[in-house]
């Protein structure tokens, strides 16, 4: 789950993170009493979307007079960043900066820990600094059982800082920030940049937080910070019926059991050369109440022209799986081709009892993905 | 001989007095798996399916020497079940849970990993030796006695290919399901090797996914180390960046992980990749 | 450093540990007050002092009215127990015990790590349980990288309780007895004992808890509850000058430079017939203002008839330690005769510089305890 | 051969530019000890009496290839100076330092435990293979080369006790002291083993005092596994109950940790033990 820039600062500071001053804005005029209480001559504005490349896009602004300052606020709110309309603005300070650094912590699959990573290449984008060149990107894996001592974080620091002053500065904010990473399942907490200022102040002027949605159940006062777009609020309303669903806008709609086999079922329709309306896990069971949720949310999609249904009896026999099958169309009235492939325990029994209904019924995947390819056509 | 789990494994079902647990344990025992307790705090003394419960692991092993367990616990409890095992000696902790928070997932294997245990998942449908043991959720019927090894972050694409493995007449030597999340415990690297190493394997076939850089790391790995022939299936060419495909650790981020990537990794080192999962038996039949 | 059970029943509150409703409280009257307020029939009356055993000296009465409170609280507020005058009594509520247990952490030297100990027996003098049915204690050790999670807790409780709901209770008691533990750096902290109510609850009727010295100066609030007695105080000043000092009351004062070689001139005393009076260790270096201090320590103690000096010239070389005795004795005049043995470092011209002066001057331990024992016939 | 440190020792000394740390360094360098560098945060380049200067341990480490070091820094810093040795992989870890909390030591150990390290102290002398090397605050020059091993929880009592051997021409192989504290690493046990395998060594003279019960299992331990002679001495007899005597650790608590029992335990199983520290040179000869 993402948060915005000025959410995530706002929990940086709770942690005693050094920030910027900045307050968030809904409109222009909001904007300029912003302006007016942070009563400094310079400040910037920066878009609130849950997404990156914002300064690329034009929402990122310095002002100096509150006429500059109204302009670029009423450019960047309503703006349109990467399919993200913004409705809030961050006024802050614009800060002095002698130098930039990229600090952020996340998980680390291979090392399965968290890791602290690091460069002198702040405020750039890092995906481009560890490709171009990854030597210049400290990491430093974190053993959880002791977290990061003083020795860690001075350790770090020193790949950053020479001055033993600011060695002692960046490494209370690594320590804080881990304190933040852990307390709160973040999967990612990142400050880019993080800033020497000319007073030689270390200070966060962007803050990025996402969190573990495995986790959510135990950050109450974090979930209430989710702002689902309308795509994920369909994924979620799924979700919360025990399905995964993503839309992927082609038009043939795929019910699954199982991630890794729905995943395979719509690259086969790709490879078939059809395309793939959803990727849809149904999960493990079968029951009628399921599928009928399922096929509901699958038809809500207007470009659907067939659906395939590719059931893999496992623990749930074939058999169980076709009943459970025939119970549901009963409720079910569409006009819509549907192709089912059943596969696994018992599944001769489960396809004759398919037979003789309106179902196109397979046996393989590739039998199955060229039906419902033809169908569409 | 297999990998892992044979007849000679004592498994301990934690959390057997739950839906989940007490119907999988029973699944596990008709199959011929060695199911010596169960644990259930304040049950200590019940039997479910004749398998005695107690109140703690360090209890069940101490009673039956149990070296392996299983876990069915709520993900808020996941994470102290598998600490539980790896303290009272449990050597391989398998958790099928899925929903672990991943720092939860961290905490644990590191633990795991200082008391010399290994971890299989979470979020996993566990691993079978076919005809020997079965520890898990997995439909034991699909699966044959042979000497093809199966790795795979998945489930039931692994039931697939075992499905077109078995049909074709290539029984498993032992079929491993790592698990779906970021952070889980035995991988590619590890089972490889043990395959390799496992006189009774003869073939292995690996079925990887979109998100993180595994499959890489294991097609590198195949290519410094592994004799036998191996097979690869990917899924998820179709998956959109930045969306999660059902396994929390099925994503595309900041675009890497995508199943290109991976495809094109196996390939320079000279591992067939099958377009489709069906296409598993013949590759690795052309090259054993 | 002790403190008194009602202080430990304060820190034992904030970490959310159950205890009996008690107030602490000075003079009869008070007591009556508190009986007033607690509203209960029945009440116990503890005296709170730094030492065991109260019970059975008395110090702990139950009361069943006012007249019966005041008797008591008369009673043992000024008594004496075991050297400590009773100041301050616990008024507590008297609560419905079905049955009592032991729990403490303590800090394990072999295992080098905190353990866990519990037992079924409680309300009794736990070294005796030791002793006798050593079965009886059940004992873990904890693995400070990863506390007492929840299993381990449980685990902990079963061993005292069937009931599962009762295992949860006693499990979160552990839990967060074992937190204040480790933030307090205690090194012992001890519920005996812990109840089971005829209600089904769970609660510490006494609360015994003892602290680090080494780690008082990061908490500062235990170390304001420090109340040393006359001897403590002595033997605080002496280390705040960077000696350690215990009072033993025998004849020969000794001075001695390390813990271990003054355990040993003490132990030589007494082998050879006379009787310490006190052991002093004044560490590493022996600059004069240090031997002056140490010495005025010394002559304060009036049963003093002898004062034995060994040291051992290691890092700082005999003859360095001499003239920085002699520079110390021109500044003390004492009638009281002073042996000295000096050895190692140069020790040949560190004794020859004291040649001449009134000093007894030996080259053994042993020759320079017999000169002492004689002194003092 | 000596135990623990020789010639070939490569030390790095931690809190080199504070006032002990400089002052003991330019000792243990002059008695020839193969110190390669000091530890300073932020003082990275300077010298301290020509011997390099590093902002970590593991940069110390990197440079140098150092696999001992010693601690010199204030009681407040032991724990983390303890830990930063111990993970950037120094094998034995000598901590000077006195008065250090002991649940920071018991933390600090279980670390350095885990990473396979080795820990002298808190608050000892340290140890010394004459000759050879010195890594600690050991006054060198009433040390000799020789076959004795000594083992000690005492300083200026080793001394006595090394000087009158030194004095009756037995020399020592290594003279450890293990420190002063409840909790320290290295202990008898150990320490006794190691000196059983040591061909240089041909007996041991073990100083203990009041306090805990390691006395009492070192006994024990010597009965099953040390044939070499051994020699005690035990302070502390006139110590009062519950009265600390300069160590943190030589405390009788709850009656136990007397010195009668601790010497009662060793001529149980036929150690010999020292009324006077001078006895000890005679009690070894004797047996050898």
């Amino acid at each position: 789950m993402k948060i915005h820039e000025y959410q995530a600062k706002e929990i940086f500071a709770n942690y005693g993170l050094p920030v910027d001053k900045s307050s968030v804005c809904r409109t222009v005029d909001d904007a300029v009493k912003a302006y007016e209480q942070l009563d400094v001559q310079k400040v910037i504005v920066k878009a609130q979307v849950h997404t990156g490349g914002r300064g690329k896009a034009g929402g990122v602004k310095l002002a100096s007079d509150e006429i500059e300052l109204r302009r670029h606020a009423a450019a960047i709110l309503g703006m349109d960043i990467k399919g993200f309309t913004v409705d809030r603005i961050l006024i802050g300070e614009a800060v002095d900066i002698d130098k930039e650094y990229y600090v952020s912590y996340v998980i680390d699959r291979s090392s399965k820990s968290t890791i602290l990573m690091l460069s002198k290449e702040g405020g750039m984008d890092i995906e481009e600094v560890a490709r171009t060149a990854p030597e210049k990107i400290h990491k430093f894996v974190i053993d959880p059982s002791i977290g990061i001592p003083d020795y860690l974080a001075r350790e770090a620091a020193f790949k950053l800082f020479n001055d033993i002053k600011l060695v002692r500065q960046a490494a209370v904010i690594f320590q804080k920030l881990y304190k933040l990473f852990v307390e709160s399942d973040a999967s990612l907490a990142e400050i880019n940049p993080l800033v020497l200022t000319r007073e030689g102040r270390i200070m966060a002027i962007d803050a990025k937080m996402t969190f573990d949605d495995n986790a959510l159940y135990r950050h109450t006062k974090i979930a209430a910070l989710n702002e689902p777009t309308e795509e994920e609020k369909k994924e979620q309303s799924a979700k919360s019926k025990g399905f995964s669903y993503v839309h992927l806008g082609g038009e043939i709609g795929c019910m699954v059991n199982g991630a890794g086999l729905a995943m395979a079922t719509m690259d086969m329709i790709k490879l078939y050369g059809g395309n793939p309306a959803n990727f849809l896990d149904i999960g493990g069971s079968s029951n009628p109440t399921k599928v009928i949720e399922a096929m509901k949310l699958l038809l809500s999609d207007k470009n659907v022209k067939v659906v395939l249904i590719n059931i893999f009896g496992g623990i749930t026999r074939c058999d169980d799986v076709a009943s459970g099958l025939l119970e549901a169309f009963r409720q079910i009235k569409t006009e819509i081709p549907i192709v089912i492939r059943l596969t696994g325990t018992n599944e001769k029994e489960g396809r004759a009892m398919l037979q003789g209904t309106p179902f196109h019924v397979a046996g393989t995947m590739g039998e199955a993905t060229e039906k419902a390819v033809a169908l569409t056509r | 001989m297999s990998i892992l789990i044979d007849k000679k494994s004592r498994l301990v079902v934690q959390g057997i007095t739950g839906r989940d647990g007490g119907f999988h344990a029973s699944k596990m025992k008709a199959y011929g798996t060695n199911i010596v307790g169960g644990t259930s705090p304040g049950k200590a003394g019940a039997l479910v399916d004749n398998i005695p419960v107690f109140n703690t692991v360090r209890d069940a092993v101490r009673e039956t020497e149990a070296d392996t367990s299983v876990i069915f616990v709520p993900a808020p409890f996941a994470k102290d079940a598998m600490m539980e095992a790896a303290d009272a000696g449990i050597r391989l902790i398998v958790c099928i849970t899925e929903g672990v928070p991943t720092l939860d997932v961290v905490e644990a294997y590191s633990y795991i990993r200082r008391k010399g245990a290994r971890l299989i998942g979470p979020n996993c449908p566990g691993l079978i030796s076919p005809g020997r043991s079965m520890v898990g959720i997995m439909p034991t019927m699909i699966f044959r006695e042979g000497s093809t090894g199966v790795i795979s972050r998945s489930g039931t694409l692994t039931y697939e290919v075992v499905y077109n493995l078995t049909e074709h007449g290539m029984g498993q030597s032992t079929a491993v399901g790592v698990g779906g999340d970021p952070v889980v415990g035995l991988y590619y690297k590890e089972l490889l090797e043990m395959f390799e190493n496992d006189p009774e394997t003869d073939s292995i076939a690996l079925i990887g996914e979109i998100g993180g850089d595994a499959e890489e790391r294991a097609a590198a790995y195949i290519r410094d180390h592994i004799t036998k022939p191996v097979a690869v299936f990917i899924a998820g060419q179709q998956a959109p960046p930045g969306k999660q495909m059902g396994h929390a650790g099925a994503i595309i981020s900041s675009g890497s992980g995508t199943a290109a990537e991976k495809i094109a990794a196996f390939e320079a080192v000279g591992v067939p990749v099958a377009r489709e999962p069906s296409q598993i038996p013949a590759l690795l039949k052309g090259r054993r």
